[in-house]
């Protein structure tokens, strides 16, 4: 949780410093983030991100710098291996992957391998078509899946009571006959305990499962916003009582948030120094991975572009 | 040497796939304990079980599934009900089906094919006679192949599920009734994707088509050879990647092209077609190659749609305008 | 009721006739049909129908003979003028329409003109994004639309159970905060008063309802449907007794039953006359009502149809 | 004469809209509280109230509302937050905003204009960069245009949300905060949708392009200048219906003509520009017309953004290989 806190305020910096272009931030959403990432089984289960969820790849142990090659603007989905992650490339349309954790879901389940899919998605996201046509499926199939819904309050400018009529996704869960929890999203134990417990009934045949992580973003909508224009700097002080990581500091000693927080300096670090040693994609990869084999129009494309190059 | 209709040979097909290969499943609306409402699927969830699956009615969810199914190492074979029901998947086929494999950099594959009764031509309810193809052949990272005879069917649909990439399989519903004698066990000369192939050999002009223009067209060549024309007929089959080579070829020979499609006109293939011949041609061409297409308004209803298809006699019109043609 | 029925078995008879290329039967849901649209106030409210909902159209007075031209294929939307109909082109996109309601529901709202809006779909539209996403919006803006979903257990061969996780399409309107109601579809009286309450709070500001009407598909999907594939006689049979017609005829006095006969008799016989009195259709509209005013494009291309006509 | 960029432009011809007529509509994600994530609205709903409104994130529900606000005989201006977000809505758009008009036999108007930032450059995430053009211009119902300049952006949008038919308005993002200085007030003569405007007049080749692209066809058409060769460049505006007059009388005038566009090349709307200018203009043409395009690939990240779009360097090298083409 700390070094997502440390490395997203690190994003921030860097985004300042104009090595980002752009950064959405996950401050305020580490407990929910990590605390159900930490849940899973990284031998069998699968992740499928949003583009707010760091706190997810810190816990999974995903390659950080390669990570925040979407950032760098290196690569879209990332640079990481999402096989070897288990986690999916970070998606951009909202509502988008939440049907492919339920197809990978299916794909566990033919397979028999115990596995379960964890989808994370936002409030505003809810409103999706996809989102719905998703958890009827996971409900008809009685699929291995976790629909996580971060409830941080907003999507962009939009308030969750102007967003999801009825107030909750969890409460949604009952109409496809499935099982739908709140938790205190900036309780990262909590978080934990009611994702394990949720995947634990996945893989023995029980279904999916709706949790709603009740929590905030701390922070702007991303780099590029300004939340002054739609809250106001009290409504975003009645969180800061609520930060996850104080919560969490509650329950450990001040040598373990000490030693916590050098362990979290040390990754932040060795992550800044991983960018900055970061190369500039190949500009020749302009034409890769489109098809598994390159099509005759593509290689002519390729060869008129290095020509225009030398011209 | 059995006679098939294409709907037997692409049942066929789906049964021989799922035979050679496990990891292939069918599933969409309907396909399962019914069949599909063309009975192209037909038989297979009693021979492959949990391979074969009826899906709730809803086009995203079907091709986001195929996805994350895909992810999972399978092989799908998804089916939407019918062309015009395409548009609600399109955000998954576009931006997540044509893209995973690309946004993962190689590392998930999505051999997906999605197979669509397309065209028109079968007094169908609204929805139900639209050609999608343009729109399919704009995205990177999709490929797109429609067959014209039931041996084709056959073949093309083998190949669509074994090849690596994303592919949309246009099936043109007006044939699919079309019978054939072939022997789907008789091994064809593998053709790379992007193959077309001619089926008529002629001097005077090439006509273009896929689908069920490709009989129309045949039909036009026939009429016009009583006039002492020989038109070339090419199948194009592939959509993307388009045979630019093979079509050049036959323009080399002809130097006189007439493309003909269902879709309407503007930013239709046929303005691909045609620019590509254009680019590779334009030493040759004896005229600008011609368009016979739908026209600019929305697919019709039963009593018009005669109207609305290419005709025999406007691909004959056309043929004329590029036979008389005068450099202005 | 019985004019729907006699008339819609005069449409298989004529598609059987080959006058029709093809005909939904709507036999078994004429209760929820007819109760619904009766309760509709036509000065102020409209209703936005699949493709199977000719019930809806006779209760509301529509030309049904501009509304089989559909089925003669001679326009796809039908030949009644939708304004003054109050009933909005039929529509064949499974789901598609739903949102429309909707939007017109937050047009009456914003007229303030104590219109109300009803959606016409089916258990297997249930299933599509809109559908979703058109409840959520009604439920965010609390608008004045019914959600009236014919649950007739079947969409083409997939039963109900497997198309609605948990179930229940009213269920669902719980999740949005909505009122949800189940009734007995096959009972006219009691379609009738659960619509006529739904519309009447929606009218005083008490927001949207789902409307569950509980029904049967006794005929074919379509008549190039063979439901012999998917369900037995005995399927079909346990729902004859529960026929909507012989539930109302309990109701009435054996004279009032044969009037009715005597009148649905009457109201085919002209519809009959005509449909074949219909004029098949100018093939100059092929280029008509695309745009407000013919771009030149297009009349440049009915122009080069003209002249191959005469060709 | 005030300076305004383009979204100053746009907004004020909302807020003009607003005013002039009081059945328009402003809606979308985030435009009324936060007035836009490019601050188009800004303002609006101050001013406007209950006409402008944020909706929940769904853009299908987003096109869907608006077909029935329109039938209740409103004039919607709804909002897609970007042009990569289109596909959820497509089949709203396609099937159901672009045929309502058809559907109803011309007696349910359909007068939404679809706001949409388009195109790239701007080094935003994926699906922040992508060109819809050829896809809509494929539809028959709808109408696209797409301003390059503040006083096109202006009039353009007031002549969109004027019309009777539905239009697609693709806003070219990477040109927001460009300045011109104009008179909004001051009256222009009233041309119809589908006229092109000649923006550099030229005697050796005819370039064709719509948003960001026309900028880079003018500096372009300077670098060419400094070597003696004079082209003329054409700002399409709108890309269906398209102006086909217009353009051959450029290219009779010329006798070459490259098309430039941000999207991938195959079946893109360079293909359509190249059919209609080839058939028009065949005995004129003294090369084939040249398509400069963004490649068959998808919309690269922020880091490969200029190598994907059409580059200067690009440009001229097309404009070299027409002037220099000899007729094989
Ligand atoms: C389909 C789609 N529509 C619109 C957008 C633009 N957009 C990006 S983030 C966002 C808000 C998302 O809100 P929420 O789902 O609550 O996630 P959060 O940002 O709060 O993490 C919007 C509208 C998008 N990315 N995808
Ligand atoms: C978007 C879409 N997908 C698929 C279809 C094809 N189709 C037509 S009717 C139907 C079944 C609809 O079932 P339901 O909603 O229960 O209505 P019912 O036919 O039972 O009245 C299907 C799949 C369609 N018309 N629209
Ligand atoms: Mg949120
Ligand atoms: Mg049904």
């Amino acid at each position: 949780m700390l070094v997502a806190r440390r490395l997203d305020e690190e994003a921030i910096a860097l985004q300042r410093q104009g090595v980002f272009p752009a950064y959405a931030p996950a401050k305020g959403q580490e407990a929910a983030q990590v605390g159900s990432a930490a849940a899973l089984d990284l031998n069998r289960d699968f992740a499928f991100p949003g583009y707010r969820d760091i706190g997810a790849a810190v816990a999974m142990g995903v390659d950080l710098v390669a990570y925040l090659a979407t950032h760098l603007n290196t690569w879209h989905g990332g640079l990481y291996d999402p096989r070897t992650s288990r986690l999916a490339p970070i998606n951009a349309v909202v509502g988008g992957p939440v049907t492919h954790a339920v197809g990978w879901a299916m794909g566990a389940k033919l397979d028999q391998t115990g596995g379960a899919a964890i989808s994370y998605f936002g409030d505003g996201a809810s409103s999706q078509g996809d989102v719905h046509e998703a958890m009827n499926f996971a409900g008809v199939y009685q699929l291995p899946v976790v629909f996580f819904c971060q409830n941080n309050g907003w999507a962009i400018s939009v308030p969750t009571e102007r967003q999801v009529a009825g107030g909750s996704v969890a409460a949604r869960a009952a109409g496809y006959g499935i099982e739908g929890h709140r938790v205190d999203g900036n309780d990262v134990v909590a978080v934990f305990e009611a994702t394990r417990a949720a995947l634990d009934r996945a893989r023995d045949g029980g279904g999916p499962t709706v949790i709603e992580a009740m929590t905030y973003r701390v922070g702007p909508h991303s780099t590029s916003d300004d939340p002054g224009r739609y809250r106001t700097l009290e409504d975003e002080q009645a969180w800061t009582d609520r930060d996850p990581l104080a919560v969490a500091a509650k329950q450990l000693s001040a040598d373990d948030v000490a030693a916590a927080e050098e362990h979290a300096a040390a990754v932040v670090r060795e992550i800044r120094e991983g960018l900055q040693a970061s190369a500039a994609p190949d500009a020749a990869e302009l034409f890769s991975f489109v098809y598994r084999e390159p099509t005759k129009a593509l290689l002519e494309q390729q060869r008129a572009w290095k020509e225009s190059l030398d011209a | 040497m059995p006679e098939l209709s294409l709907q037997q040979a692409l049942n066929l097909a789906l049964q021989h796939a799922c035979e050679d290969d496990d990891r292939v499943l069918v599933f969409g609306q309907d396909v399962g304990t019914l069949g599909g409402v063309f009975r192209v699927t037909d038989g297979l969830k009693a021979k492959f079980g949990d391979r074969v699956f009826d899906t709730p009615l809803a086009e995203s969810a079907i091709m986001g599934t195929a996805v994350g199914l895909a992810m999972h190492g399978w092989r799908p074979v998804p089916e939407i009900q019918f062309d015009g029901f395409s548009y609600p998947a399109l955000d998954q086929i576009v931006n997540q089906v044509a893209r995973m494999h690309y946004r993962s950099r190689g590392v998930l594959n999505m051999p997906i094919t999605l197979r669509l009764p397309s065209f028109g031509g079968i007094r169908a309810p609204e929805h139900h006679g639209e050609s999608l193809e343009a729109l399919f052949a704009h995205v990177p990272g999709l490929k797109v192949v429609s067959p014209s005879t039931p041996s084709e069917g056959y073949h093309l649909l083998r190949q669509a599920i074994a090849d690596p990439d994303p592919v949309i399989f246009m099936e043109p519903k007006p044939r699919y009734w079309q019978r054939e004698f072939f022997d789907p066990s008789e091994p064809v000369p593998p053709v790379p994707p992007g193959t077309s192939r001619v089926v008529r050999a002629g001097k005077h002009a090439t006509l273009v088509a896929w689908g069920a223009m490709v009989a129309r067209c045949l039909q036009v060549a026939e009429l016009a050879a009583e006039d002492g024309v020989e038109l070339e007929v090419v199948d194009l089959r592939w959509l993307k990647p388009i045979d630019v080579d093979g079509l050049a070829a036959s323009v080399a020979k002809t130097r006189r092209a007439v493309v003909v499609h269902e879709a309407p006109l503007t930013a239709g293939l046929g303005a691909e077609v045609s620019a590509l011949v254009t680019e590779r041609c334009f030493g040759d061409l004896r005229a600008p190659v011609q368009r016979v297409t739908g026209f600019d308004v929305p697919y019709p209803s039963g009593a018009l749609e005669d109207e609305y298809l290419p005709s025999a006699d406007r691909i004959l019109t056309a043929v004329q305008t590029t036979l008389e043609y005068r450099r202005g």
